[in-house]
């Protein structure tokens, strides 16, 4: 069907929105209609407030109708953001929904210009590009494509968990990948949790568990995801499982072998611990870790360094586990959904030299300070210095890392909270004198607020500065031997200097280091401080430009436990919806061979990267499998005949968008 | 490449110790400069209290000039003084960010037939060693490693603020390093940037023995056998005043004050004279540096 | 016996060529004399000017002109054959796209009067006199035609009926040409008289392109033994053939030599030079910016690779000066 | 007559009065379209010169629709795709590079100055970029002065049919 009137007619209708003040304030809105009016084949041409809205959409219909329009153009916002809006619009009126074009003069246009006369020249220009353009729009098919039921979800935290345990509970088949030997993430790093002080480990190694017992989840710790091929619907993915050098299928997490290794002490700093303590080149994580399984560091293992060690190990385990000859491998999946819950690094302090981290003993980070106060921790909860003193006087620095354009400029969102989380938790098992030195405290949150005013109860003290530097620099004899914090009280206005014997630092979060690795594997985007872009900042916040991959947690941007989870029950529902709807609507922008016109010389071969064109080699001809063709257009500008098309970037519709913006009359320039 | 020099006045003044020892290093480092032809007064931080459009015009015609002088894609301008540096870079970034500032000082400098393209880069000497030369080449040439030699590096509050130039504006650590290169040890100290009091040594006097005294105790507190700056004022302030800082708050301060190039020069082996030693009040006793042997001859 | 239909040969900014291969009819030449009447052939016959503007309006069936337009006698010709044809068939490569001489719209016109009559190497002018436009001579005034600034094919002047391409159009195509219009079925109004789909389709060496073609550089014939039996882009040496137009049979080609393009392109493409281009790049090797730009010093004159036969009627038509 | 029809640079009095650099910029739908996006949201303003046609990757832009932008009276043309790597069909912005280097060499043959065809890699989070080069692209441009091709094409046919003897004179002219 040409989808044109009778006597093939072009009856194309024009509407322009004000999107509120949004495009009427800067763009004339009626004046462009009225201009639009004039144009060849345009037979309605109107402005209206909001299309986006149902009566906007109604209008759209009864005018197909009414009118026998065969070609809609709307002129608003980003097509980004509506152009499906508006195309299932036009189908509901009966007309083919690729008849439609919209045109951005929001984004575009009234969001960036302030000159009235320019932007709506340039509304003007767009809008009989446009116009030009639907005469060569055809009629096309939708495509759909089939979704594969299994769902990948990358990283082992309190998001992926979550995630993870939701589909399993839904009945999908997942698969976690986590990089390190155990899940459990940043949480269960964590003592207690803000604000309502259950202990982390409390309410995360039951999820732990469930995810190890689930049937529906295969659990694939010290595991990396290197291969990501496919599309929405099939992906298939490659992941290396990291040797552990121990038969996960043997070994019961007696912790025998850690006992007997040749090693009495830990060399190596203990990664769960912060480093805080050493652990030995074989171990188990943390007690709770899963799976409960040991690991061997080949980095510092004897066995591995010289080899000639007694591998006391191998003979402490009677089920003969340990194998030091295991190899990496490689597992092929096909999964058709992917959540990414990569989460966050914390901002290393070191990179604020006159805080003193790393110079100073006695200066923590706040991650330090949740292992230093936990029970399970290095010092076993008892709050001991580095050099051996029980604190009388603490300060905690707030947003270190955030808000600085030094270093990161965003807000990390946990660190005010987690920092009163600390004050408590200082003050319960030291009793000494808490100092909080902040900038704001962004307390906004269910019962934060609140936690809030607990602590002002419990006498901790707020300092409202930014922290100049930590100095061991004493002026005063009361100073000698300790840590001053000098910053300015902005609330009374004098430059304070308040010694104290532990300074903990509130470090802010990052994106992970390999973040963009991660993102270029899977082909999405980030933002401009390096988390992982989401689909639109309100209205898709767990969809990425990808369709079939969703972001959940702390790798989408800071968050705190309630978030995270909240989102990653979001990033579950959006793979639910694709996994139980079957099959996904594809854009139709794929590319075609017209027969007669091919000369079969084979440049388009070379150019696809998904092998979607081969040649027939009896008609010597080019021929495309729509099914792999994902529309980039890139074999259609390499054609040196002009025989390949691509539907909706067809070479006459964009030389006609080009004519329609500069046939302009000339004295009207910009 | 080669770097044009801009002295200022300091250093043809107070400073000389600092310009002798300067151009002597970098001779001993081959490393080619040639003073700006016609430079004038940087304006200083006064000027620019009083008016600043005329201070910018003021310190562009230098920057103008060099443009003039080198060919250069980037002209690589030394300026050794601190508030040359600072008021030169000031001025260079000023012309770059703000169209309008440009556009004025330019209008004004095309009266005298001048104008400036935007191709000048301030640099500052420490930059030039530490970045541009190399470390491991300076190491390379040290004939009298500075063995024992405990040095606190005192950078004052304007070669790294409030620009952010060739090292961290609230902890710099480019002298140290130099320092390490040289054989020395550099002494920690939390002062580095600490204001050194400036001109109120000669109007609020108080004040400025005061700052004074807190730089000099920490540093001798930490242990430090000689301190060293990088700016004609700095130097003289913390020099100067020792005796009436010790009268005043009864202290016995007694660190030598010398320039970083100076110190340099003692570990390349140059002569102290080339050095311009014979100026300091205090003069270090490095006797066992250049002569390790323990030598009868007193090196100074 | 019946007036036979009459048929007009005019040559313009052409080497001669297209006149030859009217020759290479052989004996067919007869056929056609049989058929027809010529009433204007100056490279053959002793028709002039005032015997065309004698006759009367539409009264010739068909005007084959060949060559470029790019003085104003050939201007006028054109306009005058125009006038007095039903049909107008532009013949050539020169007449259908500019042509080998379009190339000069790379020049400026002073620019190259200044070469011809100073500058050449083969130039003995001491006293770099130039043609006059106008001589009085005892009373009479002889005139030259003006050299244009801009070289244009055929249609850029007159309205243009059909085309015939080819640097020369090959006998088989002219007779089929004749052929056609004598049986009265005419195609439809500025029809290319030659197989809409690029040459490639009708190349001997066809089968022998490899499907993963990628070039590190590109050579020039002369700069390489040509393997006669392989695809020449096979052995990096540029032929415009993708981006060209079928119906000379692949004539270069089989005498191992490239195409160059002078069919033109086909009715897909807008722009036979860009074309080319951006098949040809997109199949170089290199990926980073400096390495890819090593490859491309290996084509030494794009503009005079791409556009040999198509400048006048490109995108960009001219040098901009 | 000579003037006329002698091509001008584009820079003679009566195209400049009031008039504004017209640039047609192609940006591929998955970073450089978004990023103008991210700059429309972000509400930075920038130069109104530009008027940007969307395509899905960077590698469908055909070296022909820069042409005819060019040939339609575009005074400069921006391409915008990707980062080297970040390719969303994984390669099409290398296809693009290849070509658009190619045909940066045929432009300058052509005499067509550097600074109207631009290639800029922006991607989805560089909004700010954007504002850039649609700025700088837009000053550089007022510097060059119009394009104008259309205008170019009408006066280089204004010799076809003049008067033998305005060419007459003309001849002389160049003569004398």
């Amino acid at each position: 069907m040409h989808g044109n009137g009778d006597n093939g007619s072009i009856r194309i209708g024009f509407y322009i929105c004000h999107c509120g003040h949004n495009i009427g304030s800067v763009v004339d809105v009626h004046a462009v209609a009225e201009y639009v009016k004039t144009l060849h084949g345009v037979v309605l041409s109107q402005e209206y407030k909001y299309m986006c809205s149902d009566p906007g959409q109604e209008l759209i219909q009864k005018d197909i109708q009414e009118q026998s329009l065969n070609r809609i153009i709307v002129a608003s916002c980003s097509p980004l953001l509506h152009e499906h809006t508006f195309r299932s619009a036009v189908e509901k009126g009966g007309l083919n929904p690729y008849f439609f074009q919209m045109v951005n003069i929001r984004e575009n246009v009234s969001w960036v210009h302030t000159d009235m006369q320019a932007a709506t020249q340039k509304a003007k220009d767009l809008s009989r590009a446009a116009v030009q353009r639907v005469f060569h729009h055809k009629a096309l098919e939708t495509k759909h494509v089939k979704i594969h039921p299994d769902v990948l979800i990358v990283g082992g935290g309190i998001a992926g968990i979550h995630a993870a345990l939701t589909l399993a509970n839904a009945g999908k088949k997942v698969y976690l990948v986590e990089k390190d030997p155990t899940i459990g993430g940043h949480m269960a790093m964590f003592d207690k949790t803000f604000p309502t002080l259950d202990c982390a480990a409390c309410i995360l190694t039951p999820k732990m568990s469930q995810v190890k017992n689930h049937p529906n989840i295969t659990l694939w710790t010290y595991s990396e995801v290197v291969k990501v091929e496919g599309y929405v619907g099939s992906y298939t993915i490659g992941v290396r499982r990291k040797p552990r050098y121990v038969n996960e299928a043997l070994c019961v997490g007696c912790m025998d072998c850690i006992d007997k290794c040749i090693y009495k002490e830990g060399k190596t700093p203990d990664e769960f611990n912060a480093g805080l303590n050493k652990r030995k080149p074989i171990y188990i994580p943390f007690p709770q870790a899963t799976p409960q399984l040991v690991v061997i560091d080949p980095k510092t293992c004897i066995e591995f360094k010289s080899g000639h060690c007694k591998k006391t190990c191998v003979d402490a385990c009677d089920r003969k586990a340990i194998d030091f000859k295991q190899k990496e491998e490689i597992k092929e999946i096909s999964v058709g959904t992917i959540i990414l819950a990569t989460g966050y690094q914390i901002f290393d302090a070191k990179r604020i030299p006159f805080y003193g981290y790393g110079k100073y003993p006695n200066v923590y980070t706040s991650l330090e300070v949740e292992r230093l106060v936990n029970a399970s921790g290095p010092t076993g909860g008892e709050l001991i210095l580095r050099d051996g003193q029980h604190p009388k006087t603490v300060g905690i620095i707030h947003c270190v890392g955030s808000r600085d354009k030094n270093t990161n400029r965003w807000c990390s969102r946990t660190c005010c909270m987690y920092s009163l989380k600390l004050a408590h938790l200082l003050k319960e098992h030291t009793d000494a004198e808490v100092y909080n030195f902040y900038i704001d405290i962004r307390a906004a949150g269910k019962s934060y607020e609140e936690f809030y005013d607990k602590l002002l109860d419990e006498n901790v003290h707020f300092v409202r500065g930014r922290v100049a530097e930590v100095t061991d620099w004493a002026v005063r004899p009361s100073e000698e031997g300790k840590l001053i914090i000098r910053a300015e009280d902005t609330l009374i206005g004098v430059v304070r200097r308040v010694p104290v014997d532990m300074v903990v630092l509130a470090v802010g979060m990052e994106p992970q280091a390999d973040a963009q690795d991660i993102r270029r594997l899977f082909n999405i985007s980030c933002s401009t401080e390096g988390f992982f872009l989401e689909r639109h900042p309100k209205l898709a916040p767990v969809d990425t430009f990808t369709d079939g991959i969703f972001i959940a947690g702390a790798c989408q941007g800071p968050k705190d436990i309630p978030d995270s989870v909240a989102q990653a029950g979001a990033a579950a529902a959006q793979a639910l919806t694709l996994i139980d709807t079957g099959e996904i609507e594809l854009e139709p922008n794929t590319v075609f061979v017209v027969q007669e016109e091919c000369s079969g010389c084979r440049t388009c071969l070379t150019m696809c990267p998904y092998n979607a064109i081969s040649r027939d080699e009896v008609k010597q001809k080019a021929i495309i499998n729509e099914a792999l063709c994902k529309g980039c257009g890139t074999c259609v500008a390499a054609c040196p005949s002009g025989a390949l098309k691509q539907n909706l970037f067809e070479d006459e519709m964009i030389f006609s968008e080009i004519d329609g913006l500069l046939t302009m009359e000339q004295e009207a320039c910009c | 490449m080669k770097y044009l020099y801009f002295p200022g006045c300091s250093l043809r003044s107070t400073g000389r110790a600092y310009e002798e020892s300067l151009l002597a290093v970098l001779k001993a480092l081959e490393i080619p400069i040639e003073e700006l032809d016609d430079w004038n007064c940087c304006g200083a931080t006064s000027y620019a209290s009083i008016d600043e459009t005329d201070a910018f015009a003021l310190a562009a015609r230098n920057l103008a000039l060099a443009e003039l002088q080198s060919p250069d894609e980037t002209v690589n301008l030394i300026a050794p003084c601190s508030a040359c540096f600072l008021v030169l870079m000031k001025t260079e970034r000023y012309l770059e960010d703000y169209p309008d500032v440009s556009k004025k000082i330019n209008t004004t400098l095309d009266k005298v037939g001048l104008h400036y393209h935007g191709r000048v880069d301030v640099r500052h000497p420490l930059d030039v060693f530490v970045n541009d030369y190399g470390l491991e080449n300076i190491a390379k040439r040290v004939k009298h490693p500075l063995k024992g030699l405990k040095v606190a590096s005192y950078y004052g509050c304007q070669v790294v603020r409030p620009f952010k130039t060739f090292d961290h504006s609230h902890y710099p650590v480019t002298m140290d390093r130099l320092v390490q290169a040289l054989g020395g040890e550099p002494v920690d100290w939390p002062l580095k940037t600490r204001c050194c009091g400036g001109s109120l040594t000669g109007t609020i006097q108080e004040a400025g023995l005061r700052l004074n005294r807190l730089l000099l105790k920490e540093a001798e507190k930490r242990g430090a056998d000689i301190m060293l700056t990088c700016c004609p004022l700095c130097q003289h302030n913390l020099e100067c005043y020792q005796q009436r800082i010790n009268r005043i708050y009864e202290e016995e301060i007694d660190l030598p004050i010398a320039f970083f190039t100076q110190l340099m020069g003692v570990a390349l082996g140059l002569s102290e004279k080339e050095l311009g030693m014979q100026r300091l009040f205090k003069k270090p006793s490095l006797s066992h540096i250049t002569h390790p042997k323990g030598a009868v001859v007193n090196a100074w | 016996m019946p007036e036979k239909p009459k048929v007009a040969l005019y040559w313009c900014a052409s080497c001669g060529g297209c006149e030859e291969s009217v020759v290479d009819l052989a004996e067919g030449i007869l056929d056609v004399v049989a058929a027809v009447d010529i009433v204007l052939w100056p490279v053959a016959m002793d028709f002039k000017k005032k015997d065309v503007e004698a006759m009367a309006d539409d009264s010739i069936l068909v005007s084959l002109i060949n060559g470029a337009v790019r003085t104003s006698e050939q201007e006028e010709m054109a306009k005058l054959l125009r006038k007095k044809s039903k049909l107008v068939i532009a013949y050539g490569s020169c007449a259908h796209l500019g042509g080998i001489p379009g190339l000069a719209n790379q020049f400026q016109r002073e620019e190259i009067l200044k070469y011809v009559y100073e500058d050449s190497p083969s130039t003995v002018n001491p006293g770099n006199v130039r043609p006059e436009l106008k001589v009085g001579t005892n009373g009479a005034t002889v005139t030259l035609p003006s050299f244009f600034h801009t070289v244009r094919a055929l249609n850029q002047v007159i309205d243009v009926d059909y085309y015939i391409p080819g640097c020369p159009p090959t006998p088989q195509l002219l007779k089929q040409a004749l052929e056609t219009l004598l049986s009265g079925t005419l195609p439809e109004h500025g029809a290319v008289l030659a197989p809409d789909i690029a040459l490639c389709d009708e190349c001997p060496k066809k089968e022998t392109k490899p499907s993963d073609l990628k070039f590190a550089e590109f050579k020039r014939p002369h700069w390489t033994q040509i393997d006669p039996d392989v695809c020449l882009l096979a052995q990096g040496i540029i032929c415009m053939g993708p981006a060209t137009r079928s119906g000379c049979g692949g004539q270069c080609i089989s005498g191992n030599m490239p195409c160059t393009g002078c069919f033109g392109p086909t009715s897909h493409a807008k722009d036979q030079g860009a074309k080319i281009l951006s098949a040809l790049a997109s199949q170089i090797e290199a990926k980073d910016e400096k390495e890819i730009d090593k490859t491309l010093t290996t084509i030494p004159d794009p503009v005079g690779t791409f556009y040999r036969y198509a400048l006048p009627t490109s995108l960009l038509r001219k040098k901009v000066f | 007559m000579e003037k006329n029809i002698m091509v001008s640079n584009g820079q003679n009095e009566s195209t400049t009065q009031g008039w504004e650099p017209r640039i047609i910029a192609f940006f591929c739908n998955w970073c450089t379209y978004t990023a103008a996006d991210l700059a429309g949201v972000s509400r930075l303003r920038y130069a109104p010169n530009a008027r940007i046609i969307r395509v899905m990757c960077s590698g469908r832009i055909d070296p022909q629709f820069i042409l005819d932008a060019f040939a339609k009276g575009a005074d400069g043309v921006l391409v915008g795709g990707c980062h080297p790597g970040d390719c969303h069909y994984m390669e099409g912005n290398y296809k693009a590079l290849r070509r658009m280097q190619l045909l940066k060499r045929m432009l300058k043959d052509m005499g067509i100055e550097a600074k109207r065809f631009r290639l800029e890699w922006i991607s989805a989070s560089e909004g700010e970029r954007v504002k850039t080069v649609m700025n700088e692209m837009t000053e550089s441009l007022r510097a060059l002065g119009p394009l104008g091709l259309p205008k170019k094409f009408e006066e280089w046919d204004r010799e076809i049919g003049i008067l033998e003897e305005e060419v007459l004179g003309k001849e002389e002219a160049v003569h004398a």
